[in-house]
């Protein structure tokens, strides 16, 4: 049977379960035809996904939930990530301390559906994002850490996993830094869940298939896991861009472990009601209006892990 | 020689521009028979080549009737009845000589062999031989002309129309090649209708000398040449041809009152 | 022979040289300001004295005085890592390592492996410049079609034009991820999508070049015609098609260059490879010198594919008798 | 089989007698007939298409026709050349817009995939302020300066060029390189060096039309005839001099033509330059992030402003040109 | 009248070509007094245009002296010693016909009210008054081609090139404006050196005919006029017309010993 994964971003280590399952032939065993496509800057999966480009998506919730709105109904059948790798880097120097320091400063967000858990947060701190003495001025943050770097932004937003390496590497020490983890904060919404449209859970081979396609990919999982060296060289052999390092998907492999190692694929009821909550506190503009019904299954999950 | 070539009666052609009507042609009657060799001379917007246009049916005249060969000029141009021969040679930069003179010929449909045949003939009679293979810009303007004369002459029309085809041409050369036309009309006895600044050119060349003038366009004088069809270049200086000359440009001061 | 060369040289070659090492010089120049303050960060926490001392206070400090207040501590400018602006010579290496010797010592290299490597320009280049191929080949189809319909077809002429013009007013990179997301769902992907970018960029300038160069015969050359009776294919394969060659090649020759454009613009959502994928990842992992290295390739590339062009227009035009 | 045979028949009668129809009835009525036939075989073809594939793809050439037929007949309609010139392109729109609207509702394509017409219009009579800020942010800040920028600087260093043969032989080879470059890769560059702000746009678009508008201005300089050249020479003219009364006028025709090229890739640069950062105003930036929140119909609301900003430039440029070179052939009427 | 206008001792010009050297001129000799009307005539390519040019300084000579007011040419340039009028009219598209004429008296650094006199002259004297305000696209070729003779007349050079200045009209008008031409000439005194094709042109306009013969380019024959100065168009066809006019065919007819 095929099945076609779209990622939500370039091949790299956080995608690294689907790629070792891939090679290690956990797929094949369930005699599935599988297929992942990069994702990429600009690419939305759920329009993939309404499109019939792919068959199951990753996304971050807060993505999905708001595709869900728009009239599109996808619905999260798995959950690999346990915990949120977000956070905010700032620099120590301009005296930030807590969030409400963040008034009067420049921070970089990364837009695209990205957006959502810092609004939240903010209109929780009751901090505006329109600038000025008392708000926060935004800035759409390109692909990388440079504003940071050159200090065109106070703080930048940055993954555990991918852009804080990116920013150590630059030769920054981490007592230059201070950072706030979304998770820490209270405001951690769920992220790289798989989604599929709910229409298609209509159809029990799908279902079947689906069921199929996420025991082999928590299989690769754990696996990359307790092995995250191999699983990073699985994932550079993939990266058909050339672009990653070793050393960077090294380091990656090994954060990602710790965002994946509390998941066995269920999605936790309680994780979901408080990304739920995040999210309906987003203020002016909130990213959802209603709490969503039937946004999650466990139907899936249960028939593959048990 | 009962049925005229050419044959105008009440001819009329008006453009309607932005700045109101122009009248090209106004009542113009005129008959040319087979055979004849007829020059239009008037200055400049006296409706020339207006009129030889009108002929070839590349403009409508507004009224009165006009026959090519007893039939109307569309009929005659879908016939290819003429070859029309224009101010500036117009060979396309693209084709040899010899592409250019297959032209007409390939869009009338000639057989391969008949093509080469003709190409080969015309080639001959305006003294290119030889010159087949060259493309437009290794000739002499006077040989472009040349070219495009033959072009007109390689199917079988027996009108030539042609536009003030040496206008562009220096004096010199002008001369040689009015000479080499009417070497060209004796040998084969086509009708030509032929537009011309020039008194000289024209009562040189002309059995038939037509003056016209502007605004409305229209005939002033048709004047019957005396002059033998035998014409040497020096008969340019005897009296009758002066007398001529003479009365074309009385003909011409007449009708052109008008500031220049 | 040699004083003609020589001449050559002097008239040709000379300020070329002249203009690229003056280029050269103002950029090794401009590296020192441009990346001084990371230059000095760097410095101060090699445990240097910095004069202002806190990063914060030199983000508002003008770039030359900075420079002149800490001239001892420069010497790194021209050999940082994620430098603002590399030197030419790290570019310089850049390129080389990612052609030559990633091809010829790489592990993936095609001289171990057999194919080129992922991490060569060699490889990202041949995949753009597929893309941009059949982008290329697609859309001067396509606006030839376009310029031969508004040329004989009046309604054509009136109503496409206005459209075509305001077509290139869409900025198309924002339409890039859509055109990809919608040709997946009608089951083309990669090459094909990016082409269809390719295609959407040079189709334009081809219309509007093949609309003047069918309409370039005078009305004489069309008489002419007229006067054998000619038919409208007639005039199309005799007259004005030869007559629009000029033309034609003129804007094939811009269209192959936004044709280039177009195909790394749509690399950008598609990542598989390509030199816009790569310069993303340059921009991604602030690695400077490999969005230089995949410019300086993609400017070749177009000078060459542009090169290519005027080679087949200088053939073809030879070819039916043009004045050399 | 029956019904297809007939349907087959029906297909070339109809097809056939729309000329005849529109010889009769003449074409303001066939325009008003065509408009609302166009809609129904669009139905007909959509509902054909489950049925049969084959007779799907006649309809639906029907249709495309059809749609033709009615841009046809108005352009006609209008004999003057100046209205017929504004008739036929809101004609044809109008075909597009509706078989797109058609199509959409009709095989309920999800609008995250492609909005229909009508919604995106509602979407950007609501959303005018946000659009306006945006606009002001790309096209009145970003675009525009640096397009002046841009050709006044291409304007300086082409008279340079013009002046010195050493540089025009230097700096052209090199300077058409560079416009080799492609945008995308400078883009991410410069929004390093500029900021996020539009500056960095700015720098961008300057970067984007300079090349094309030097190249422009110097072939411009350079479009005089020997005679007029030679004229000037006679009177023994300065170089201000002959620049000045000959050589500038001369070159306005090319410069419009740089102009007219470069107001395109001025909006299109600007609009690009926000997607490698950005505040959180300007047309890219809605773009993007319209894009992730799936509201498509943002986005193409956001290409309607980029579209009517481009043409409107483009018109404008058209009048100025009209004005400045009336004396050119191209020009005159 | 002790000063020669121009004179030419032994000059040559030589241009180097791709395909070799190309001898336009070969030792010229030719004298040419204050108030004279010197035509050149001969074949294409014989090189009169460039004579022209290198007594403007616009080409300059690869051996041999040349004087124009007894200064070298690039001196007399720089003092505006000539008015230069070619083929074409050659008038500036953006500027009306006054602009145009006012082009070389801005350029010289003419004052205003100065300006604005010159210009009412030089139109009254080719009688274009009233056109000022008129763009050159709005006249015909006649009237665009007196505006550049203006153009040349409106500042104070006694010498006046003109490179045929009438080869692109019809002879109607060009007779006509030849006579204006002779007018002007008798008005003002100046000298004029004037390049054409036609044979009666040359001879009615001249007091001293120059025939040149080509490759390499050179003086055949320097014909002094005996006809009076005072000239109607009728004396072409008086018998010493004709002979002059005779004389400079035979010296053209021998120096274009080659084929067309
Ligand atoms: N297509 C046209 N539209 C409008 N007016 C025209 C058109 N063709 C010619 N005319 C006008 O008709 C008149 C006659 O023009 P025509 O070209 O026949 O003159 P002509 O005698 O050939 O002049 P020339 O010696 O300059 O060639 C002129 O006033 C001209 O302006
Ligand atoms: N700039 C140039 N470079 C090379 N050869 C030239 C140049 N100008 C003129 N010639 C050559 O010099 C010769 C004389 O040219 P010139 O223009 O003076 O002839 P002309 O008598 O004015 O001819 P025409 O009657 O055709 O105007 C010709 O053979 C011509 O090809
Ligand atoms: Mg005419
Ligand atoms: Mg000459």
């Amino acid at each position: 049977d095929e099945v076609r994964l779209q990622l939500q971003w370039v091949t790299q280590a956080q995608f690294a379960g689907y790629y070792v399952a891939l090679e290690n032939g956990y797929y094949e065993e369930e005699d599935l035809d599988v297929t992942v496509l990069p994702g990429g800057p600009d690419i939305a999966p759920p329009q993939v996904l309404a499109g019939g480009g792919a068959d199951a998506m990753l996304n971050w919730m807060p993505s999905a939930l708001a595709a869900r709105e728009k009239g599109l109904p996808v619905v999260n059948i798995a959950q690999p990530f346990k915990s949120s790798g977000l956070m905010l880097t700032c620099w120590k120097d301009t005296g930030i301390t807590g969030p409400q320091d963040f008034k009067g400063k420049t921070i970089g967000v990364w837009f695209f559906g990205n957006e959502y858990p810092f609004l939240s947060w903010m209109s929780q701190e009751g901090i505006s994002t329109d600038g000025g003495d008392d708000g926060v001025t935004v800035l759409k943050q390109g692909f990388n850490v440079d504003p940071l770097l050159q200090r065109q932004a106070d703080c930048i937003s940055t993954m555990t996993y991918n852009e804080f390496g990116q920013v150590l590497d630059a030769g920054v020490s981490e007592d230059e830094l201070v950072t706030f983890k979304y998770e820490d904060m209270g405001v951690a919404t769920l992220e790289d869940g798989i989604y599929v449209l709910e229409e298609n859970l209509a159809d029990p081979a799908f279902k079947d298939k689906m069921v199929r396609f996420v025991r082999a990919s928590m299989k690769g999982w754990k696996w990359a896991e307790e092995n995250p060296m191999e699983a990073a060289m699985i994932v550079l052999e993939n990266d058909e861009t050339g672009a990653q390092t070793e050393a960077h998907q090294v380091r990656m492999m090994g954060e990602i472990a710790k965002l994946t190692a509390g998941s066995d694929g269920s999605l936790d009821p309680a994780d979901f009601d408080r990304t739920v909550a995040t999210l309906l506190a987003g203020g002016s503009d909130p990213v959802i209006t209603a709490v969503p019904e039937g946004a999650w299954t466990s139907e899936i999950t249960d028939a593959a892990l048990n | 020689m009962a049925d005229p070539v050419i044959q105008a009666s009440d001819l009329s052609l008006t453009f309607q521009t932005g700045d109101g009507p122009v009248h090209a042609l106004k009542d113009v009657n005129l008959t040319v028979d087979k055979g004849d060799f007829v020059s239009f001379i008037g200055p400049s917007g006296c409706g020339k080549t207006t009129f030889l246009r009108a002929i070839a049916a590349l403009e409508h005249p507004t009224s009165g009737t006009l026959s090519v060969n007893g039939m109307s000029a569309d009929e005659a141009r879908k016939a290819r009845a003429y070859g029309y021969v224009f101010q500036a040679a117009g060979l396309y930069p693209w084709r040899t000589i010899g592409g250019n003179i297959r032209l007409p010929l390939e869009i009338m449909g000639y057989g391969r062999a008949d093509m080469y045949d003709r190409v080969k003939n015309v080639l001959e009679l305006v003294e290119l031989a030889g010159f087949e293979k060259k493309y437009p810009w290794q000739l002499s303007g006077g040989m472009q002309q040349r070219a495009s004369i033959a072009r007109a002459l390689a199917f079988d029309a027996d009108l030539l129309l042609m536009d003030e085809p040496f206008g562009a041409l220096d004096e010199i050369v002008r001369d040689r090649l009015n000479e080499e036309l009417l070497a060209l009309w004796a040998r084969t006895e086509k009708t030509i209708a032929f537009v011309t600044h020039s008194i000289p050119e024209a009562v040189y060349l002309s059995t038939k000398i037509v003056v016209m003038s502007p605004r409305p366009g229209r005939i002033t004088d048709v004047i019957d040449s005396p002059l033998p069809r035998e014409r040497p270049l020096d008969i340019r200086d005897t009296p009758e041809f002066i007398e001529i000359a003479h009365r074309v440009r009385d003909g011409l001061r007449a009708g052109h009152g008008d500031a220049v | 022979m040699s004083a003609r060369s020589g001449n050559r040289f002097g008239r040709a070659v000379l300020p070329v040289l002249a203009v690229v090492a003056t280029l050269l010089a103002v950029w090794y120049v401009a590296v020192v300001p441009m990346n001084v303050k990371e230059v000095l960060t760097q410095a101060e926490r090699e445990g240097a004295v910095v004069v202002p001392p806190s990063a914060a206070e030199r983000r508002d400090a003008g770039r030359w005085s900075l420079v002149f207040t800490n001239p001892h501590l420069l010497g790194s400018s021209w050999s940082m890592d994620r430098a603002r602006l590399p030197a030419p010579h790290q570019v310089a290496q850049e390129l080389w390592a990612s052609t030559w010797v990633e091809e010829t010592t790489g592990r993936r290299g095609i001289v171990r492996s057999g194919s080129f490597s992922n991490r060569s320009l060699v490889y990202h280049g041949g995949v753009t410049l597929g893309a941009t191929v059949l982008g290329f080949v697609i859309g001067s189809m396509l606006g030839v079609l376009l310029a031969v319909g508004i040329v004989y077809n009046r309604a054509m002429d009136l109503s496409v034009m206005p459209w075509a013009i305001i077509s290139q007013t869409i900025p198309i990179v924002a339409l890039a991820p859509m055109i990809i997301v919608v040709l997946y769902s009608v089951g083309l992907s990669g090459l094909v999508a990016k082409a269809a970018i390719s295609a959407y960029l040079s189709f334009f300038p081809v219309a509007v070049g093949m609309v003047k160069g069918l309409r370039s015969p005078d009305a004489m050359q069309l008489d002419l015609l007229r006067t054998y009776s000619a038919g409208k294919a007639q005039s199309f394969w005799k007259l004005r098609l030869p007559a629009s060659v000029p033309y034609l090649f003129a804007s094939l020759k811009i269209a192959i260059a936004a044709s280039l454009v177009g195909a790394i613009v749509g690399e950008l959502p598609v990542q598989r490879g390509g030199l816009g994928a790569r310069m993303l990842g340059g921009s991604y992992y602030g690695q400077t010198e490999q969005i230089w290295a995949a410019l300086i390739v993609a400017a070749v590339m177009a000078a060459g594919l542009v090169w290519f062009i005027g080679w087949i227009e200088r053939r073809t035009l030879k070819a039916m008798g043009a004045q050399p | 089989m029956h019904w297809v045979c007939q349907e087959r028949e029906f297909f070339w009668l109809g097809g056939l007698s729309v000329r005849r129809f529109r010889e009769a009835m003449g074409t303001t009525i066939s325009a008003m007939v065509f408009l609302p036939l166009f809609v129904l075989i669009a139905l007909i073809a959509l509902a054909r298409a489950e049925a049969d594939g084959g007779m799907a793809i006649l309809w639906v050439v029907l249709f495309a026709y059809i749609g033709w037929q009615f841009v046809d007949a108005l352009a006609g309609w209008a004999e003057a050349p100046g209205v017929a010139r504004l008739v036929a392109p809101f004609a044809l729109g109008a075909v597009v817009l509706v078989g797109w609207e058609v199509i959409v509702r009709a095989l309920d394509v999800p609008s995250v995939i492609l909005p229909p017409p009508s919604q995106i219009a509602g979407t950007f009579t609501g959303n005018l302020p946000t659009l306006w800020a945006d606009f002001v942010q790309t096209i009145l800040k970003g675009a525009m300066s640096g397009y002046v920028i841009g050709c006044l600087l291409a304007l300086g260093v082409a008279i340079l060029v013009d002046r010195y043969d050493f540089l025009r032989r230097g700096l052209l080879p090199v300077g058409n390189f560079m416009a080799a470059l492609p945008i995308v890769g400078t883009a991410p560059i410069l929004v390093m060096w500029f900021g996020f702000d539009w500056q960095s746009k700015a720098a961008v678009v300057v970067v984007m039309v300079f090349f094309p508008m030097l190249v422009n201005i110097v072939a411009g300089l350079a479009d005089t005839s020997a005679m007029q050249r030679d004229l000037m020479r006679t009177y023994s003219a300065s170089y201000w001099q002959t620049l000045r009364t000959l050589r500038l006028p001369a070159a306005l025709p090319f410069v419009f033509n740089g102009l007219k090229v470069s107001a395109t890739l001025a909006l299109i640069g600007a609009i690009v330059a926000e997607f490698f950062g950005s505040p959180t105003v300007g047309l890219g930036f809605r773009i993007n992030a319209s894009l992730g929140q799936l509201a498509l119909d943002m986005v193409w609301s956001v290409i309607v402003v980029a579209a009517v900003a481009g043409s409107l430039l483009y018109g404008v440029l058209t009048v100025l040109e009209r004005w400045l070179t009336f004396w050119h052939p191209s020009q005159r009427r």
